[in-house]
């Protein structure tokens, strides 16, 4: 509706903006669309428990380890390459974190730095191959994929590492306490907004085009309501799940640094790209080597998570959780030639997909079913997506 | 005017781009074995009017209405307008890099035996046409291994296999030089004695003057008229074209020049470690300080590859000794020469240039983020809007807004940003390789005083240029390239087109 | 002459797959043959072009444990066709002409391990959790679970309220599907029939999520390590030790045995589709808080402190 | 060598034929080399058991699969798409054809035609979608990895369909007759050389440069005495394996169409650049729908193989083979950008990844190191290909 508005008012020369604004808009929408029908459809089927306060932690939580995977491949993606190794890495940094915990009983603080140290140095590893190197990241992945997931098996000698202690519970299993969630969330809501007011009157200043006011009010209302509902109806159930703070935080902070920083703009632009982005003089190899390695350091983050979750480091875990982070990407509107791609579309294909898988599992449909289903659904939304681009 | 018995007629043509409108009513029609020229600025709407006749945006997707030999034309795509004998160059290359000249030229109209391409065939109809556009390389030659010009040529060749009645030639001179634009204008002037209808669109007046037979203007997507070609002079396209008069096409300024600062050479760059072939052979050169050097010479003689060893940029092996302001630097990667001040605007827009799917401001700040970020790298929006606001004020950059993606900006724009995201790191040398390339004359003329601005700040300036006027109507001194060595370092002063051919061409 | 021995393991991914290695290589060696060990990471094309392989390597013996028992008829009848004695492990191989299947009563595993949870509990709601759907042990475990339980979900003192297989026997996948099932359920379930350890394991931090962990009653098998340490810890009800140094050991002899050209004997005979094949099978011990130091841990299959740790 | 004479010989606008030439051998070089390699070093660790005929019929044969959904893949990756599918889509064909046979016990003829039918309306199905709905690639099969997966087994309903029929081992299982093999080969080289030096004549009508005439003598006898060479050493065992003919006539079949038909250089031609194929009036979406269909195709062709070798149809089979199939390709110098590729290569990235995972589990490597050693040599493999291409 709103953007109906500005179109009116604005001149024609504004106005190409302006549809492309409506067009990032509508993706969205279509988005938020999906997740709705798909959220209705599955409180209906399963007598409302699919929308009690203790499934939405659930799914929340099961989107968390995907959605953290889906932020780091995203940037790899952006800059034209592809991660296949993720599941594997993961798995080993999981195991790895495991064996310190179980095995060697480090304090959890330690085995954290250490896991994350370990991821980033696989993650440097495959950049370098990919930008000093110059073997296709598909092959530098698919290598990893392989090695890995056998040096996982490897140093485990194959078997499960468990039980993690309890310490090690914090990082996947804990919830926060109610007031926490509510005043941080409170304070990041402040703090968005008077950021977003100061952006506007920078436009306003640049004469660049802004959203009316009221467009503005309606939206950030909402996104205030929603997140605050959200916090509620977690803290209805248990709190805000641990991990599904990491997953928040981390999804801010990596959309600041997408479109904030110089760093993010240059891996939008090798990604558009490489020759001009190398002619403009930046420095293609170096900025390729740090995607990989915070993609790495991010497969650290899950790989604690999901060690803490299993309780256990398992030599078969993380098994083809590349195709579901890349399957995220996608969904969230990146581009898998390179160049275009947000971490927010990113996480909501995370949520999307994994509201499919929990949604079925809770209706008990046998698995065979879940697959195919996941399969057309998966399509119909890119499908969707890639209309809807074209109508506007 | 419109007589009932032309050939083709577009009348009332309107096409929008998701809101924009590109063409607002347009009029146009041809006859049979006319030329007819089609001027306006950079964004007129020339392309798109040539696009919505050939079929690249199908029918139904304008308004209007098109009537060919007497019939209305519904083409759906880029075939069905050509089975009706209408061909077109476009102003992109549109060819296969990885395949050969052959397999271009007959790409979608392979000539089969049993469904077994024809080699043979093929291979005597290419030698044929290469012949006519005077291109002397084989046709089983891979097009990535050609120069731009070269690759233009064999655009020609393409468009002449198609035996068309009606031939859009968008832009075909752009990256020619002097002798094989003759070879075009010669082979248009064929065409046009054979019956064959063209309409040709170019920034260079002279050849449009020289080739039609009546001229149409648009501008802002309206059309402004269509008069004979005998009944106009260059100033009236100018200001049909402009809206207002331009008086002198190159609006040479006096500047001091200073002391030299920049000496390079002897450069030789190899073509790749497998041929002893050189690019370029032993080219040495100064340059001053406030000075515009020019750098005239043939396709392929080996321009662009000297500046990408002095610009650190050349991918093959080369020795390239330096000396800035009398000491020797070493340029490794093109980072170090931007690190000394010097930059260089390419040759190929759209693969070297541009960051097509980024919004033109984000293209102009790209190379100079740094000037505007800071802790953790952060962007000072406010500083890096006001730049890019200053940077398309500065060059009238025509964009509907900052944030626009920079491929749907007219190709002369996109120039105009390539060059304000350079000038942004205020380098002390600045190379621009081919910089008017495909660009209106109301822009060019802004370019050069744009660069009389910078050398009387003290920025020398290196232009490489395949338009002789240009070389000679803005540099202080000529450098003349030929097959990759250096044949004359010339002082600008009665320096004539002749003259500089003669020192191209002259035996050693 | 030495015996040459191929093993083509199905996943050396799963705990108990290094323990029947272990003892078996161990064995085997000790009787003076010589052993190539393969896993395939539960893939059958792998699987196949192993046992391929090791044909072409001239081992005179194949000791199999099928990722998939029903697609090896092929190979074995190449391996046959050079003489070469096979052996099927835990597993039963369909369809094949083989020599020999040595294994646990699996029918049988499922009675006990059903039987274990009804006497706990014997109403209310129940979760099926099986195992791989490729494996065919996996369905003789759900066969032997019915047998037991079938009567008294007939009677309605038992409802069923979900029914979902694990791919790969992976502890990952089993913690999701519990997850869900127990909001599906709000929580009332009562009892989760869990196929074997590392499913339990994954269905286990599930529950523990919900505080469940040791109210629900819930099954396993193998005796794993971090299973028996569960079980002595109370949050698993029970596992199946299946000695498997004994079979493993076994193993060993009558592969050495065949090696040589003799015939071992057998306790019973089972019909693979092609023939009866003479089968040696063990019985499994169902293991509990109360008898794991008599059974686990005094065969020395863990040691006091590593299950007490 | 004879590449140096030739470039004196040429004239200036000739050496770049000549040095393009030459590089394509260098791959086709680096490749023998690394096969070379690779063999060799599996002779002496296996106390050469490696190379013994029956051995290397072990190894042709498995090879026969991947190397036949690589011709498939190399052409949709050729266009510049993608498939992920594949291995499900093996595995559903597969079993198609296993309950055909077992359950419904049709005649093998029958059977092989409807499975081919499948395999092409599958294919169809992708393409469909891509070419005509614009869904990205990725995204159409990895929904198909998905879905395929899920028909599998639901309509198998979980359970192997076995055993198959006697008449469905020829497929996979049976041998050709020495005589025939042998006369066929005979055959085919002389057709062959007969071709190349038509081929040449045209070329010096033509006045284009041509290989001496000892390097091209000298480089087809060794094509004879391989060829021969390996055919006898096949008949040594038990003759030429049946899937070992199908995929070196659909080798040949599909080199023939990349390289000698309209449609074979339209297929590079869209993957080098779409926009200019359609502006030169290319059917672009039916190019594309062509080539998703002829992968369908092929992968009814390796299903059948595959049911056959199995003697079953199973719910996994298949699994994850699409990551097989690609990596051949892409060691096999095929770009995954699009544009560049070819059939001969692709076969023999299949064959170089199958002599490893043959040549290691004769040596009785662990498995974990399998994997850690394979992913290892991709890599390096890749990495030589790239660093022998620039140096050129
Ligand atoms: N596909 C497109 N989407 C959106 N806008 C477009 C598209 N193609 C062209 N335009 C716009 O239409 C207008 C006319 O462009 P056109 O390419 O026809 O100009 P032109 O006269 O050929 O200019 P030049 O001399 O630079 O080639 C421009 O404002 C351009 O930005
Ligand atoms: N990538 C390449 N690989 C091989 N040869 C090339 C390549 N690029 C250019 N050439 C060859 O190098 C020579 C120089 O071409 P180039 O276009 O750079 O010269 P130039 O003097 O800058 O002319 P132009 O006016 O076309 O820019 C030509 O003969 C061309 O065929
Ligand atoms: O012991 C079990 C085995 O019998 C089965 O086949 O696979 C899973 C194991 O837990
Ligand atoms: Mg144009
Ligand atoms: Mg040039």
């Amino acid at each position: 509706m709103s953007s109906q508005e500005t179109t009116i008012n604005s001149t024609t020369n504004k106005v190409s903006l302006m549809s492309n604004l409506k067009k990032m808009k509508l993706q969205v929408l279509v988005m938020f669309a999906a997740i709705a029908v798909i959220m209705l459809f599955f409180y209906f089927a399963t007598e409302g428990s699919y929308l009690t306060p203790r499934n939405i932690s659930n799914l929340l939580r099961q989107t968390a380890i995907t959605g953290i995977l889906a932020i780091g491949m995203v940037f790899v993606i952006i800059s034209a390459e592809i991660d296949l190794s993720v599941g594997s890495m993961m798995g080993l940094l999981g195991g790895a974190a495991a064996i310190m915990d179980v095995w060697w009983q480090l304090p959890l603080p330690l085995t954290i730095v250490l896991t994350l140290c370990a991821g980033f140095l696989l993650g440097l590893w495959n950049g370098w191959w990919v930008a000093y190197r110059k073997v296709p990241s598909f092959i530098v992945t698919l290598a990893g994929l392989l090695a890995f997931r056998g040096i996982l098996i490897g140093i485990t000698g194959g078997s499960t590492v468990a039980p993690t202690t309890a310490d090690m519970g914090i990082i996947g299993q804990s919830y926060l306490p109610d007031m926490f969630s509510l005043i941080t969330t409170v304070g990041a809501l402040a703090v968005f907004f008077a950021w977003q007011g100061k952006l506007r009157k920078t436009r306003t200043q640049h004469k660049l085009s802004n959203n009316p006011v009221t467009g503005d009010i309606f939206k950030f209302g909402l996104i205030a309501i929603f997140a605050l509902g959200t916090v509620l109806l977690l803290n209805d159930y248990r709190g805000v799940p641990t991990p599904v703070l990491l997953l928040v935080v981390l999804m801010f902070a990596a959309a600041f640094m997408a479109k904030k920083t110089a760093f993010g703009r240059r891996i939008y632009a090798i990604g558009g790209n490489l020759e001009a982005s190398r002619l403009s003089g930046i420095n293609v190899e170096r900025t390729k080597l740090s995607v990989f390695a915070i993609n790495g350091l991010l497969v650290g983050v899950a790989g604690l998570i999901l060690a803490s979750r299993l309780g256990a480091g398992s030599p078969s875990a993380g098994n083809i959780a590349e195709l579901d982070a890349i399957a995220a990407c996608v969904i969230g509107g990146t581009s898998l030639a390179g160049g275009v791609g947000t971490v927010f579309g990113a996480v909501m294909g995370a949520f999307i997909m994994a509201s499919l898988d929990n949604g079925m599992s809770m209706m008990d449909v046998p698995t065979y079913w879940q697959s195919i289903i996941k399969g057309s659904i998966l399509l119909l939304a890119v499908w969707m997506d890639v209309a809807s681009k074209k109508r506007a | 005017m419109m007589s009932q018995s032309s050939l083709l007629m577009m009348s009332d043509i309107v096409k929008k781009f998701s809101g924009v409108i590109a063409l607002n009513g347009v009029n146009f029609n041809l006859e049979r074995g006319e030329v007819v020229s089609l001027c306006g600025e950079n964004g007129s709407g020339k392309s798109t009017l040539m696009k919505v006749l050939t079929g690249v945006h199908p029918h139904g997707s304008y308004e209007g209405q098109i009537i060919y030999k007497g019939e209305p034309l519904v083409s759906r795509n880029i075939r069905d307008s050509e089975a009706k004998g209408i061909a077109i160059i476009h102003q992109e290359l549109t060819l296969v890099k990885e395949l050969s000249i052959l397999e271009n030229i007959f790409l979608g109209a392979e000539i089969t035996s049993y469904g077994v391409l024809d080699h043979s065939a093929m291979f005597k109809q290419t030698e044929s046409l290469l012949k006519r556009v005077k291109l002397d390389v084989s046709p089983d030659t891979v097009i990535r291994e050609l120069g731009v010009g070269q690759q233009q040529l064999v655009e020609i060749a393409k468009a002449l296999s198609k035996k068309a009645e009606v031939l859009v030639l968008d832009e075909p001179s752009a990256p020619l030089t002097e002798s094989e634009t003759r070879v075009l204008l010669d082979i248009v002037k064929q065409l046009r004695s054979e019956g064959v209808s063209c309409v040709y669109i170019s920034h260079k007046l002279t050849e449009v003057k020289e080739i039609s037979d009546r001229i149409c203007i648009i501008r802002d997507g309206e059309h402004i008229g269509t008069q004979d070609a005998k009944h106009m002079s260059t100033d009236d396209i100018i200001s049909m074209m402009v809206g207002r008069e331009l008086k002198q096409l190159f609006p040479r300024e006096e500047h001091p020049i200073g002391e030299e600062i920049l000496k390079v050479g002897p450069v030789n760059a190899q073509q790749s470690k497998a041929s002893n072939l050189k690019q370029v052979n032993q080219v040495s050169f100064s340059l001053r300080k406030g000075e515009i050097l020019g750098v005239a010479g043939l396709v392929g003689s080996g321009r662009t590859e000297l500046m990408q060893c002095l610009f650190g940029s050349y991918e093959g092996i080369y020795q390239c000794p330096i000396e800035l302001d009398g000491k020797a630097i070493k340029i490794r990667h093109n980072r170090d020469a931007l690190n000394h001040g010097i930059a260089m605007v390419p040759e190929d827009r759209k693969r070297h240039g541009i960051v097509p799917i980024m919004g033109v401001g984000q293209n102009i700040t790209l190379a100079g983020l740094n000037m505007f970020s800071g802790l953790g790298q952060t962007v000072n929006e406010s500083a890096e809007q006001a730049a890019i606001e200053q940077s398309i004020q500065r060059l009238k950059v025509k964009t509907a807004s900052a944030e626009l993606a920079i491929k749907s900006l007219s190709g002369g724009n996109q120039q105009k940003a390539i060059l304000a995201k350079f000038l942004l790191l205020q380098p002390r040398i600045l190379i621009l390789d081919e910089p008017t390339r495909g660009i209106d004359v109301g822009a060019k003329y802004e370019i050069y005083k744009l660069m009389y601005q910078l050398v009387k700040q003290g920025i020398s300036i290196i232009m490489v240029s395949s338009e002789l006027p240009e070389v000679l109507g803005i540099s202080d001194r000529v450098l003349v390239m030929h097959e990759g060595k250096l044949k004359g370092l010339l002082d600008n002063q009665d320096l004539s087109q002749e003259m500089v051919m003669d020192c191209a061409l002259a035996e050693e | 002459k030495t015996v040459k021995i191929g093993m083509a393991i199905d996943d050396l991914r799963l705990e108990r797959w290094q323990k029947d290695r272990d003892f078996f290589v161990e064995k085997a060696e000790a009787l003076g043959a010589k052993v190539y060990v393969q896993s395939s990471n539960s893939n059958e094309t792998t699987q196949i072009s192993q046992i391929e392989n090791m044909i072409s390597r001239g081992v005179d013996v194949l000791v199999i444990i099928p990722y998939n028992g029903k697609v090896l008829s092929n190979v074995i009848a190449e391996a046959k066709s050079e003489g070469i004695r096979v052996l099927a492990y835990d597993r039963l191989i369909n369809n094949a002409d083989i020599d020999f299947y040595l294994s646990f009563d699996n029918e049988k595993v499922g009675e006990l391990q059903a039987q274990a949870l009804i006497e706990r509990k014997a109403d209310g709601n129940f979760f099926l959790m099986g195992g791989s759907p490729v494996d065919n042990n996996a369905k003789l475990f759900r066969q032997g679970q019915m047998n037991v339980l079938q009567p008294l979900i007939d009677k309605g003192d038992i409802k069923v309220v979900g029914d979902q297989w694990v791919d790969g026997w992976l502890a990952e996948n089993a913690l999701k599907i519990m997850e869900n099932a127990l909001t599906a359920n709000d929580n009332n379930i009562d009892v989760v029939v869990a196929s074997n350890d590392s499913t339990a394991g994954g269905a286990i931090q599930a529950l523990d999520a919900q505080g469940l962990a040791g109210k629900v009653h819930i099954s396993g098998q193998d005796a794993d390590l971090a299973a028996s340490r569960r079980v002595v810890a109370g949050t698993q009800t029970m596992t199946i030790y299946k000695p498997i140094k004994l079979l493993a050991t076994t193993a060993a002899e009558l592969a050495v045995q065949m090696g040589n050209g003799q015939m071992p004997e057998s306790n019973s005979s089972l019909n693979n589709g092609t023939k009866d094949v003479p089968s040696y099978l063990l019985t499994p011990i169902p293991v509990d808080k109360s008898n794991i130091d008599q059974t686990v841990i005094a065969d020395g299959f863990h040691s006091k402190d590593d299950v007490y740790q």
